[in-house]
């Protein structure tokens, strides 16, 4: 490892492999990620189901199930999540990083009001009832609902999807984190609502200095608010980079094909659909994971895993990335 | 019951909330009436269910085959003696009217009269109820405390649970009457601690007579309650919004109170309230068994002697105090659940 | 490895899906075999009459001649309790199949046509649930007499609304699943779609709750007969068994009494994890 | 020109609990002639949806009329060939691809079931005509004996696709169709859709929230909000040069490079 640059930046995944206990056995979700993420920084997770997107933050978090095997390292500030003590792991969760995950209903006590789950927190720690109360309306206000005294005193269910997150992002906030995780926090939603969510992390971002990862699958949503993007397929990081560059110029087949599958609002034409379905980490083949759906695959990335390594402006896990360049490069041209 | 005649859905999973997921016995059983306006749902309703329920028990029986005066008449009946005992008892009138009379008789405290035992069949069971009653109160008290404390402590206390496990298994398979054959070989045959049979004079007198009762009663449903407890809280402990709830760093014993206890609460709920009821029925089999002269007992003997007034009595007194408890059950899930207070609202 | 424990981090189901071989099954049917064979053979291997005792060996201990002794009469308790097994194991299933059978149709309907045909049947239903199955039972005892046909009966009827109701929301939740929508919308006949494919998908929650109704239902049953309303002497069935043997149990020959009894407890413990068992499935399924 | 479809005024309340109605679909009329593609956009609630649904004949309009080639169709369908020639008119695919095949049939099976349902009793020309199905929706021939559990969820739609194709319909209505599948394999399945709109002579009624994939898949655009119709017109006129403001809302609301998110109170 290269010797880091004080200050450290504020996470950082280092080969990360993780293996989930599944029945007597493990599996692995996560074979090869590592990525870093300075203060004010937004990182964009891309991939699509089973690509171990949102294992990678939960491992980072240390948020597992139990009996899970994590290898690797990850650093918070420098210091080592993995060994944190359990006071210090709860402080940490609690007071600097906020988690924002894709159906904020499940994750508020459907039996307890807006007003309870947003105060639960503070009161715990001793702010007075009055402060928190007002500290949560305040909250509420800043995520852009309106009339937040009657939303505290009503159930869950008797708010919208759209709503809730924006309840969700305000439970957040009330610690002011240094990370936020937003796990698809807009997936479920309807395009008009995904955009105010959005601009409300958006504008934390910039103008709190939040730092951001965001896993999604829509690599069009990630490039448009997040400064770097890492593409994450069956378990492991296929390439990284800026997100304008990732858009334009991505090197790997993968995010390539990503960006030509997504069928665009400005013009008709055949996709260039990549051909198979996403596979998880555990059925991915030996040689590189992307090797059965790759229109350019050769003997070399049958046999052997590549690894992540600087390509142009890029990191790029691909053998053939220098050859693929130029055609590639004029491929995503023409989707846009 | 003798033992719990639910089924044990809510011991794999209590979650039919959201459509996933085998659907919880409680909850499936008392969703039926949630659709309804709250006058129909707390009021009409269960008011309906007991005039039918008391309407199927009558004609029943009244049609039953068999003579209801053949034990009265004796061996030698007489068409005049007879029709004597027909109009004494107001047999002699259509059916519909002996319903009408008889139920208007018991909104007045009047349940009629036993042929058998020729008596009122409410001087006959007022005395047995505080018995049935005290035994009912023990056992519940026991099934309650018992089935919680063990599947809290099977939950919090790592170790303990495969133990819970086990002895709950066992527990909820063990019948009342068999139960009852082993406690008084153990208590009563071997250590002598407590007596063979009755039900005792006053309070510590009759605490003491029935313990072993009520523990025989007390087994099954507290076993029951201890698993539905435990699959209750192991569930609820697995969910999202309790995860959040630890992330944010609150304390175990806080996320455990206000998240996973409370949100567990409705499945306990409802597994309690259906015991007490079923304690009631059970408590024929626990009475017959310690030789104790209550409601129970007394209800076993009416039904071989076809007694058929004070089977219909104590059948009927059942059937409301069943409806009635499934009817508070509805209305405490209503005050557990704010889901349930604004039908409609949730999609 | 990691210490913080939260594993909502699966989906449901999804951490007992790869368990290989299934111990409990394995305890679970040869439990079971073991019940057959004892009904089935058992009275044979024994050489004893159920019903003719010997009475001068009566109240004995158990012996090389009479493995669990005899009865008041003198007749084996072995043999009784093997005889008895016939009757106690079958009656319930029966039962149970009977209460299943009418639940399922009543399912299918209910959730089939929907509205008022749903309301009738649920409200029947609760009428039949605020019936407790053993007061259910002795009701219609004190109707049709003692015997075993009115109580298998009347809880046949009585357990119904336990297995519909929770057969009803299944087949509530299937009958707008895509699967049914499209193969109406595809031209099959109303009475296929309903038969051929909502039917079949209420069958893993009937089986899992009929599973557990089978031991409450031998429960019942065996404690009609205890309570001398059920099964009369001199036929043997483990219920009226425990009541026979409960004054040779107070003299300190506790074998009539306590052999059937442990049957019964077994055998219900068998069913109720057999039970289990189907509903992991059935979250397995999903 | 015969439309083939045409929907009249079409209105579908609900009453709600209270004695309140919620209208969701507002007057709304439109027509698909024949291997025409209109697709129906809108956000949930927009009443798109129940559209589909009322043309279907899954729920019966409160008001209004659907016609096939002019001819009117009766939502109760009493008989079995009213059935069975609606679905000849008209097949759905829907947006679950792990709800909408029968998880205890193996696919040729469920096939072969529609088939059979619509008068082919031969067994080995059944079996034909299923293979020729598969490979009409580029599915090898191994999937034909799978159950769904054994395919993935992009394999599944094909299959739903499959079993709608197998009625001959002549209008497919795609309810969500691909938006829950991986946007690698969504775009196999829309190809695969704009393939079998040409060779089979389909019409399309697609429903979607996504513009996107709209453009992809259709000729016109209907967009609704909240039951009514806002816009209409040409795919490529509305997207280009919107004229409702919703219109042009939905349109700013999707994320391209450059893009910033404007937050709205609620």
């Amino acid at each position: 490892m290269s010797v880091t640059e004080i200050p450290a930046p504020l996470l950082e995944v280092r080969d990360l492999a993780v293996d989930l206990p599944v029945g007597k056995g493990h599996r692995p979700v996560i074979t090869d990620v590592s990525f870093s993420l300075r203060a004010g920084e937004s990182l964009g997770l891309v991939g699509e189901s089973g690509s171990g997107k949102s294992m990678t933050v939960r491992s980072a978090l240390r948020l597992l199930p139990a009996g899970s095997r994590v290898a690797g390292s990850i650093r918070w500030e420098g210091e080592d999540v993995y060994a944190m003590s359990r006071s210090r792991l709860r402080s940490w969760h609690a007071s600097e990083v906020g988690f924002i995950h894709q159906d904020p209903r499940a994750h508020i006590n459907p039996l307890r009001t807006i007003g309870d789950f947003l105060t639960e927190g503070l009161r715990a720690s001793g702010v007075g009832r009055r402060e928190s109360v007002e500290k949560a309306e305040a909250l509420l206000e800043r995520v852009g609902i309106t009339e937040p005294r009657t939303r505290m005193r009503q159930y869950p269910h008797e708010l919208s999807g759209g709503l809730l997150q924006r309840v969700m992002i305000a439970s957040v906030l009330l610690v002011e984190p240094k990370l936020i995780i937003a796990d698809e926090p807009t997936t479920a939603l309807d395009v008009t609502i995904q955009e105010s969510v959005m601009a409300i992390l958006d504008d934390l971002r910039r103008h709190e200095g939040v730092s951001l990862v965001m896993i999604t699958h829509d690599l069009d949503l990630a490039a448009a608010v997040t400064d770097r993007i890492a593409v994450v397929y069956a378990g492991q990081l296929v390439e990284e980079g800026a997100s304008g560059s990732i858009h334009t110029e991505g090197l790997h087949p993968y995010s390539v094909g990503l960006l030509e599958s997504r069928p665009s609002t400005t013009r008709r034409q055949r996709l260039r659909a990549i051909p198979g379905r996403p596979v998880a980490a555990f059925e991915a083949p030996p040689g590189c994971v992307f090797v059965d759906r790759c229109a350019h695959a050769v003997d070399t990335c049958r046999e052997e895993r590549p690894s992540l390594r600087p390509v142009q402006r890029q990191l790029v896990a691909c053998h053939r990335a220098e050859d693929l360049q130029a055609p590639v490069v004029l491929a995503a041209g023409g989707a846009l | 019951m003798a033992t719990p005649t639910l089924p044990a859905g809510t011991v794999t999973s209590t979650d039919d909330r959201a459509g996933g997921g085998p659907p919880s016995s409680g909850r499936a059983l008392l969703a039926s009436a949630r659709r309804l306006a709250p006058l129909w749902r707390w009021v009409l309703l269960p008011l309906l269910t007991m005039l039918i329920a008391s309407a199927v028990v009558f004609f029943a029986l009244a049609l039953a085959p068999g003579d209801p005066l053949a034990q009265a008449l004796g061996s030698h009946p007489t068409a005049e003696s007879r029709a004597l005992l027909e109009a004494k008892y107001g047999l002699d009138r259509p059916l519909v009217v002996q319903y009408l009379s008889w139920l208007s008789g018991v909104l007045h405290g009047d349940f009629g009269t036993s042929i058998v035992q020729k008596a009122s069949v409410w001087s006959l069971i007022a005395p047995r109820i505080s018995v049935t009653l005290s035994l009912v109160a023990y056992a519940g008290v026991l099934v309650v405390v018992g089935g919680l404390a063990s599947a809290t402590l099977g939950t919090m206390v790592k170790p303990l649970g495969p133990l819970v496990t086990v002895v709950s298994a066992i527990g909820v398979a063990v019948p009342a009457y068999v139960a009852a054959s082993v406690l008084s070989l153990l208590f009563v045959i071997q250590l002598g601690w407590f007596p063979a049979l009755g039900a005792g004079d006053g309070l510590g007198d009759r605490l003491y007579h029935l313990t072993l009762p009520a523990i025989a009663l007390a087994i099954g449903w507290g076993s029951y309650l201890s698993q539905v407890g435990r699959a209750a809280l192991r569930e609820e402990s697995d969910r999202e919004h309790v995860e959040t709830a630890r992330a944010r760093g609150l304390s175990a014993g806080t996320v455990f109170r206000r998240h996973v206890l409370r949100n567990a609460a409705v499945p306990i709920v409802t597994v309690s309230a259906l015991a007490v009821a079923a304690l009631v029925v059970g408590a024929t089999v626990v009475e017959t068994a310690f030789g104790i002269d209550g409601l129970g007992s007394f209800f076993v003997t009416a039904v071989s002697n076809k007694d058929y007034a004070s089977v219909e009595a104590v059948s009927l007194l059942l059937v409301v105090l069943f409806v009635l408890l499934t009817t508070a059950l509805d209305a405490v899930h209503t005050l557990l659940d704010p889901r349930l207070r604004t039908p409609g609202a949730s999609r | 490895m990691t210490t913080l424990a939260l594993p909502s981090v699966l989906p449901r189901g999804a951490r007992e899906r790869f368990r290989s071989v299934d111990p409990v099954a394995l305890v679970v049917g040869a439990v079971c075999a073991l019940l057959v064979l004892l009904a089935v053979v058992g009275p044979m291997i024994s050489g004893y009459d159920s019903q003719t005792g010997d009475i001068l060996h009566a109240g004995e201990g158990p012996s090389a001649a009479h493995w669990f002794g005899t009865d008041a009469l003198g007749r084996d308790i072995f043999t009784r309790a093997a005889v008895g097994a016939r009757l106690s194991l079958v009656a319930p299933a029966v039962c149970v199949l009977i209460a299943a059978a009418v639940a399922t149709v009543l399912a299918l309907v209910s959730s089939w046509f929907g509205g008022w045909v749903d309301t009738a049947i649920t409200r029947g239903l609760d009428i039949v649930f605020a019936f407790p199955s053993l007061l259910f039972a002795l009701i219609a005892i004190a109707i049709f007499g003692t015997g075993i046909t009115a109580p298998v009966i009347a809880l046949s009827i009585a357990y119904v609304p336990y297995l519909a109701r929770v057969a009803r929301v299944t087949a509530r939740r299937e009958r707008h699943a895509a699967y049914i929508t499209a193969g109406t919308l595809q031209g099959l006949a109303p009475s296929r779609v309903a038969i051929r494919h909502l039917l079949p998908s209420m069958f893993p929650v009937i089986r899992t709750q009929a599973t557990i109704m089978y031991g409450s239902c031998l429960t019942d049953l065996a404690g009609i007969s205890f309570l001398g309303l059920g099964v009369q002497p001199p036929v043997a069935e483990w219920g009226s068994m425990v009541n026979e043997g409960r004054t040779a149990l107070l003299d300190g020959h506790p074998e009539e009494a306590l052999f059937p009894g442990l049957l019964i407890v077994v055998t219900v413990v068998a069913f109720n994890l057999l039970a289990e068992r189907f509903a992991l499935r059935e979250d397995r399924v999903k | 020109m015969v439309e083939q479809l045409t929907a009249r005024h079409l209105r579908k309340e609900y009453r709600l609990r209270g004695g309140e109605t919620l209208v969701a679909v507002h007057d709304v009329s439109f027509s698909v002639s024949a291997g025409d593609s209109l697709a129906i956009v809108g956000e949930s609630g927009s009443g798109k949806t129940t559209c589909a649904r009322i043309v279907a004949g899954l729920e019966p309009a409160t008001s209004g009329t659907v016609l096939f080639d002019e001819q009117e169709v009766d939502a109760a369908q009493a008989r079995v060939s009213a059935r069975r020639w609606r679905a000849r008119q008209v097949q759905m695919v829907f947006q679950d691809p792990y709800s909408s095949l029968d998880p205890r049939q193996s696919v040729n099976d469920s096939v072969s079931e529609v088939l059979a349902a619509h008068g082919l009793h031969d067994r080995r020309e059944r079996a034909a005509r299923t293979a020729d199905l598969l490979d009409k929706v580029g599915l090898p021939e191994r999937v034909g004996r799978s159950k769904p559990k054994q395919l993935s969820g992009g394999q599944r739609q094909r299959v739903a696709i499959m079993k709608a194709l197998a009625v001959k319909p002549r209008l497919l209505i795609l309810d969500e169709a691909v938006s829950a599948l991986d946007v690698s394999v969504q775009a196999q399945v829309i190809n695969l859709l704009s393939d079998l709109r040409a060779s089979e002579k389909l019409a399309f009624l697609f429903i979607s929230h996504d513009l996107g994939v709209v453009r992809q898949v259709s000729d016109r655009v209907m967009v609704m909000r909240h039951g009514r119709v806002v816009e209409e017109g040409s795919t490529d006129a509305v997207l280009d040069a919107p004229s409702d403001p919703y219109t042009q809302r939905l349109l700013d609301a999707i994320p391209r490079p450059g893009w910033k998110p404007v937050a709205r109170a609620v």
